[in-house]
C-alpha cells in the first residue's frame, strides 16, 4: 500500500512516482493544510484557533493563506492567553462545535495544563457521559535550532499521564492528514503532536477526505529478529536504522504506534512472538516519557515473550541545550537505535 | 422599572426553591448518605435568579463548585440534582460527578467547575460558538470573588470582549474565598470596575436585591443580544454556611459572626417576601402554596434519589471516551 | 532503627513505645507543622506562602498557628492566582531565598505547570548553572471523599517527566520532617508530595531539627521472593500486604522510595537480586504514571534478574469518580498489592 | 525635568551600546556561527536605557527573549553575552541557553524567560524577596505588549499592588506580539490604564524619548524605594527587524513598510544624538569617541566569543542540580 510507506528523503519518493504515477506526493505540512482547507470547506461546524495562524507564515506552514480564504472568524488568531484560549476552544466544542486550536510549540501548552488535563480530560467522565468534547489541539513538537530549553520540547508524556485524552503522533503525511481528519471527528478531546522535524517530508496523500483510524499502529517494515516500536519523527529514523542492520543479518520490525493513547498493544504484542526483543524509540524525555510505559506494560503482559532486556532510544534527562554541540549529542537517530538494537540482539 | 408580578412571582419562586432544596441537603446532610463536599448557597439566591430570569432554556451556563442554585435556576432537572449528590447511576453525572459536578445539557446547563476560574473560558467559548453560528444563544457564567483572582478570568474577559461575544459574567462576591477575605486577595476592590480597561461595561449590583439583580441582568442579556459583547456583573452579597458542609463557620473563628449576622438579616429571600406580600402581590396564603409546591418537588427529588440504584463496579471504566 | 519502621496504625506505635519509651511519637500532619516551625524559627531566608496558610483549619493542620506565630509576612496566604504566585515563589528563590509553597491539592498546580516545568526546572541548566532555585513546592495529592475527579488526583508522574525537578514522597512522619527541612535547603526545586491518608498517621519523630537525604530509598520490610517497591500511601499498604503474605509463605522485601527523581535504582536493583520479582505500588495512574518508571528501567537494566512480569498497582485510567461505590472500586490497597504478588510469586 | 549632562551621556552611550552590539549581529548572523535565533531591539533601545539609569547594580532585572539590551544596560557581562551567542563555554550560560536566556548575576540580572510573560512574576518575587528581607533593593522586569495578554501578568501585578512590592513593571509596547497587532489582541487599548485596576499607578510614555523613560522610571524607583508599590510604566515603540533574526519583515507582509520607516524616523539614539549636539552636551568628535570605545568594546567581545571553546558532549549532562 502506497501511504504505508515512510519515505526517509525526496528522492525517494521521486524512484516511487516513477514507478506509479498516480502517487500524489504531498509535504507533511501540506498534508495539514490540505486537511484543514478542506474540513474548512466541508463542515460549518469547524474552525480553527491559535497564536498566529493569520500569520504571513501561516504556523510553519500549515495554515497559510487560510484566514484570507475563510476569514477570520474561522480561522482565528488569538491573544496569547492559552489558559483562557484553551477554555475558549473547549467551551465552543461543548456546544458541538469543532474546533481545531493549534500551537506553535507543545511548550506554551505547560499553561493550559489546566484546561487540557482538568477540563477537557475529565468533563465527559466527570459527567457520567452527559456531554462530548470534540476539541482537537495541534502541538508541535520537535528540534529547533538553538531554540534551547523552552521552545523545543516533546511532552507527549504529560498528554499520556492524564487519563481522557487521545494522543495521537503520526509519522507520515498520509496519516497526517487522515488522522487529523478523524481527530477532528473524534467526540473525545484529541492532543494531535507533530514533530517539526517531518514538515518536508513527503510522501503520497490522496486528493480527497479520508480518515485513519485512530488507535491502530501500522507495522512500517517487517522483520523477524528485533522490534522497533516508534513514534513520530523517530518512524523514519527506525526505518533507517532497519535498513542498516541488514548489513548486520539483523532484521527489524518497525511499529509506527501513531497513536500514543488509546494505545495498541496487540501490535506490539503480535510483533514481539516473533522477535521476542523490543527497542522503543521516542523523542520525548527516557525518564518518565511515553517510553517508559511501553516498556511497563511489555514487561507486565508480554514478559513471557521477551528474550533480552528492553532497550528505550529517547533524549536524556536534561532540558534542550542551545549550543549546537549539544543539541548534536542531545537529540537520537538512526544511529542509536542501531546501537540499542545491536545491544540485545542475539 | 416596576416589574410584571408574574416576573416578580417567578423571582421569588425561583429563590425560594433554591433556598428549600439547599435547606434540605443541610437537614439531611449529617445521615452522611451524601458522601461529597456541598458548598451551599444559602443567602447568595437572588443572583442566579436574577440573571437566569432573562436566560431562555437554550442559552448556556457554566458555574463552578457551588452550583446547585444555578442548575435549579436554568431550568436542571431537581431529582437529578439530588441523585447526583447521593451518587446515583440516576445522577445527572451517573454518580462520578457527585455534588460539585451537575449538568443538564436539556435546558444548556454545560457543567460546573471546582477548578476556581475554570468554568469562565467555557462560557466565552460557547458565546464564540453562538457568535460563529449566529444562532442568537447568549452564555452565563457564575464564578466568585475568588475566581477574579485568577488569570483566567482576565483572559477570558478580554477574549470576549475582544471578539464582542454575547455572553454575562456573573461575579458573585461574596467577600470571601474559603476563609481568605477579598481585601486579603485584591489591590483593588471594584471588581465591577475593571471591565473599563476592557472598554466593556461593568456593574456593580447588590446581589441580595433580586430585582437589582434582574435589572443588571436585563441590560447585560440586551447587551450579549444585541452585538454589544459582555457585561461584567458584579453581585454583592454574602454566604451563610462555612465554605463547605451544611454548618456555620463563625465558630471556627474563620469570620466574625458580626458579620453574618448583619447580612443575614439582608436575607435576600425574606426580603423580597416581604415586599411581595407587603405590595399586595402575593399573601401569606399564596406564599404558602408556592412553599409546598416546592416543598413537594423537593420530597420527590430526595425520595426518588434514595431508591435509586448505586453504581456497580462495572460503572468504573464507563464514560470516560465517546465511542 | 525506630524511624524506619511504619506503623500502620496509632496501636502498633502505642505498642512500640510501651517497649521503647524514648519513641516521640508525632502524627504525619505534625511532623510537617513541626519541621514548617523550626525553619521559620531558625532561619530568616525561610518562608511560606499558598493558598489558606493562615486558615484557621490551617491546610489540614500542616501550617496551624504559623501566622499567628510569625506575622503574614513569612507565613503568607496568596489570591487564587497559582501560576504567578509560583513565579513570585520562584523569583524569591532565585534571591536566595528558600520558599515553601503550599498547595492543598495537586490538582491546582496544573494552573501553574508553566512555572514549574518551564522555569523552575529549567533555569539552573538553562543558564549553565549560574543560578540556583531553593524552591520547595509541597503537593498534596490522595483520595478525598467523593471529592471527584478535580480535588483528588495524584500527579506526581507530571513531574517527574519533566527533567529538573526533584520529586520526593515521604512515607513516614519521620521522613516527612526530615525530607522536608532537606527540601528546604536543597538548592533544586523540589516537588515534595504528601498523600493526605497519611496525615493521622504517627511515627518516631525526634525533636530537634535533622534532615533525610534526598534521593535515597529505604528498605521497609526485608524480604526474599518478592520485592515490592512502593510509594507514599502505598508504603503502608505494602508492609500491610507483607504482612498478610507470610500466612502464605511467601516473603516480601517493601522498599519505599521516598524520591521518585533522582531515583534510588540501585536499592531497588539490590533486592531484585535477592527477590527477582517485582510489584510497583503506586497511587498515581498507572499508565504513563511513575510505575511505569520504574518497570522501565528495571525491565532496561535489570532484565536478567526478573523471573516473572512485573506487576503495578495502580490506579486505573480513568479520572476519580465520585460516587463512593466507584471509589472503593478506583483505590487501590493491600489486598491489590496481596493479588498482584500471588500471581507472579512463583 | 533638566537632566544633568553626565547622566545625558550615560543615557546615550548606553543606547548607543546595545544598538552597535545589535547591529554587529546584524551584521554577522548571516555567517551562521551564531546558531541560535536571536530576537532583536534595535529601534527599542531607548527603554531600557532609561529605565536602567535608575537601577543600582545589586537591583535586580527580568527580562524576557528580547533581552540582549537589557542584559548590557543592567551591566551584563557583553563578552559572555557574545560567546553565548555562539554557544561557547565562556557564554553567560555556558552555551546552554543561547541568545534568549542570558543571565549575570553579578549585577542582579536574573535572567530571562522565552515563555512571554514568564519573567514577570519573578520580577515580582524578587522584590517580595526584598520586601521580606528590607534590604532596599528593587526590581525591574521588562515585557512585551503580547505579555499584557496573559493571566500572569495580572496575577503578578495585582500581587505586587496587593502587597506593596518595589518592583517596576515594564512594558515595552511595540503594537506587535510575533506579526499580531495590539489591536487584534486587546479589547482596551491603553495598557498603563489598567494600574487604575489595582489602584496603582500607571506611566504612559514615549519609548523612544529616552528623557521621557527616564524620568517616568524616576517616578517609578522613587515609588519602589519608598514602599509605595509597583509602578506599570507602558513604553511606546517600535522593533525595526522581524520579530526574529536580523532581517527586515514588512517585505514577507508581516507589517506595512510605512509604518516601520515612520518609526525609523523616530530613533531613539538618532534623536537624541541630535538633541546632544543641538544643546552643545557632546560635539560630533565626542560622539566618534564614545562610538570608538564602544566598537573596540564590541570587537572585543565577538573576539572573545569566537576564539572562545564550544562545549564538549561531557558537557551535556552537568548543570542540572547543584549538588
Ligand atoms: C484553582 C483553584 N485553586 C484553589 C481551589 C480551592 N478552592 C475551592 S473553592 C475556593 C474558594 C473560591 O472562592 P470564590 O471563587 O469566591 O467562590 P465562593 O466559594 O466564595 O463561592 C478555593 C480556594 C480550587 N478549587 N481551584
Ligand atoms: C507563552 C508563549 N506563547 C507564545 C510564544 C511565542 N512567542 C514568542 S515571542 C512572541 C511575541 C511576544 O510579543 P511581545 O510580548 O509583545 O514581545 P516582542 O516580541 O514584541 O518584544 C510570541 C507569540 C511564547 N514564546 N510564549
Ligand atoms: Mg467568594
Ligand atoms: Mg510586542
Amino acid at each position: 500500500m502506497p501511504w504505508t510507506k515512510v519515505y526517509s528523503d525526496r528522492s525517494e519518493f521521486d524512484i516511487a512516482v516513477e514507478k506509479d504515477p498516480s502517487l500524489r506526493g504531498l509535504t507533511y505540512r501540506d498534508a495539514i493544510l490540505e486537511a484543514s482547507t478542506q474540513l474548512l470547506e466541508s463542515d460549518k461546524e469547524f474552525f480553527i484557533m491559535g497564536e498566529g495562524v493569520d500569520d504571513p507564515g501561516g504556523v510553519f506552514g500549515t495554515t497559510k493563506g487560510l484566514t484570507e480564504k475563510f476569514g477570520a472568524e474561522r480561522v482565528m488568531d488569538t491573544p496569547l492567553a492559552e489558559n483562557g484560549i484553551t477554555g475558549v476552544a473547549m467551551g465552543a466544542a461543548l456546544t458541538g462545535m469543532r474546533p481545531l486550536l493549534v500551537h506553535m510549540r507543545v511548550d506554551f501548552m505547560t499553561i493550559s495544563l489546566d484546561q487540557i488535563a482538568n477540563h477537557a480530560a475529565k468533563w465527559r467522565y466527570m459527567f457520567g457521559g452527559a456531554i462530548n468534547v470534540p476539541l482537537t489541539i495541534r502541538a508541535i513538537v520537535g528540534r529547533g535550532w538553538g531554540s534551547a530549553a523552552q521552545h523545543s520540547q516533546s511532552l507527549q508524556a504529560m498528554f499520556t499521564s492524564v487519563p481522557g485524552l487521545k494522543v495521537v503522533m503520526p509519522a507520515t503525511p498520509y496519516d497526517a492528514k487522515g488522522m487529523l481528519i478523524s481527530s477532528i471527528y473524534d467526540d473525545n478531546p484529541v492532543i494531535f503532536i507533530e514533530n517539526r522535524g517531518l514538515y518536508e517530508q513527503v510522501g503520497h496523500v490522496p486528493e480527497e477526505i479520508y480518515k485513519v483510524e485512530l488507535g491502530k499502529g501500522i507495522v512500517r517494515q517487517e522483520g523477524t529478529d528485533v522490534t522497533v516500536v516508534a513514534t513520530s519523527q523517530m518512524v523514519s529514523e527506525a526505518t533507517k536504522a532497519a535498513r542498516a542492520l541488514v548489513a548486520d543479518g539483523i532484521s527489524a520490525e518497525v511499529i509506527d504506534m501513531r497513536t500514543l493513547v488509546p494505545m495498541d498493544k496487540e501490535i506490539v504484542i503480535e510483533s514481539l512472538k516473533k522477535t521476542g526483543r523490543l527497542v522503543i524509540a521516542d523523542n520525548g524525555t527516557k525518564e518518565g516519557g511515553y517510553s517508559a510505559e511501553v516498556a511497563a506494560f511489555v514487561s507486565e503482559e508480554a514478559f513471557d515473550l521477551l528474550k533480552a532486556p528492553i532497550q528505550r532510544v529517547a533524549l536524556p534527562g536534561v532540558p534542550t541545550p542551545a549550543s549546537h554541540v549539544l543539541e548534536a549529542a542531545y537529540y537520537k537517530g538512526a544511529d542509536d537505535i542501531v546501537s540499542a538494537v545491536k545491544r540485545i540482539a542475539g | 422599572m416596576t416589574l410584571d408580578t408574574t416576573v416578580q412571582i417567578e423571582l421569588y419562586t425561583s429563590m425560594l426553591r433554591v433556598r428549600l432544596l439547599e435547606e434540605k441537603v443541610v437537614e439531611l446532610y449529617p445521615v452522611q448518605e451524601m458522601k461529597c463536599p456541598v458548598h451551599l448557597c444559602i443567602g447568595q439566591e437572588a443572583i442566579g435568579s436574577g440573571v437566569a430570569a432573562h436566560l431562555k432554556s437554550d442559552d448556556y451556563l457554566f458555574s463552578n463548585h457551588r452550583g446547585h442554585g444555578h442548575y435549579l435556576v436554568k431550568g436542571g432537572d431537581m431529582r437529578a440534582l439530588v441523585a447526583e449528590f447521593y451518587g446515583r447511576t440516576t445522577g445527572c453525572s451517573k454518580g462520578k460527578g457527585g455534588s460539585m459536578h451537575v449538568i443538564d445539557t436539556s435546558v444548556g446547563m454545560l457543567g460546573t467547575s471546582a477548578i476556581v476560574g475554570g468554568g469562565i473560558p467555557m462560557g466565552v467559548g460557547a458565546a464564540l460558538a453562538s457568535s460563529i453560528r449566529g444562532d442568537g444563544k447568549i452564555s452565563a457564567v457564575f464564578f466568585g470573588d475568588g475566581a477574579f483572582d485568577e488569570g483566567v478570568f482576565y483572559e477570558s474577559y478580554n477574549f470576549a470582549a475582544l471578539k464582542n461575544l454575547p455572553v454575562i459574567f456573573v461575579c458573585e462576591n461574596n467577600f470571601y474565598a474559603t476563609n481568605s477575605t477579598q481585601k486579603a486577595r485584591h489591590a483593588g476592590s471594584r471588581i465591577a470596575d475593571s471591565a473599563a480597561g476592557f472598554d466593556s461595561k461593568g456593574i456593580c449590583v447588590d446581589g441580595n436585591d433580586v430585582e437589582a439583580v434582574y435589572n443588571a441582568a436585563a441590560e447585560a442579556a440586551e447587551r450579549a443580544r444585541s452585538g454589544k459583547g459582555p457585561t461584567l456583573i458584579e453581585a454583592l452579597t454574602y454566604r451563610w454556611k462555612g465554605h463547605v458542609g451544611p454548618g456555620t463557620d463563625f465558630q471556627a473563628g474563620c469570620r466574625p459572626e458580626a458579620e453574618l449576622n448583619a447580612w443575614m438579616e439582608k436575607c435576600p429571600v425574606k426580603s423580597y417576601r416581604t415586599i411581595l406580600i407587603e405590595t399586595g402581590v402575593i399573601d401569606a396564603a399564596r406564599d404558602e402554596e408556592i412553599r409546598d409546591t416546592i416543598s413537594k418537588e423537593i420530597d420527590d427529588a430526595f425520595e426518588f434519589a434514595i431508591s435509586s440504584p448505586l453504581p456497580t463496579e462495572a460503572d468504573l471504566m464507563t464514560d470516560l471516551f465517546c465511542e
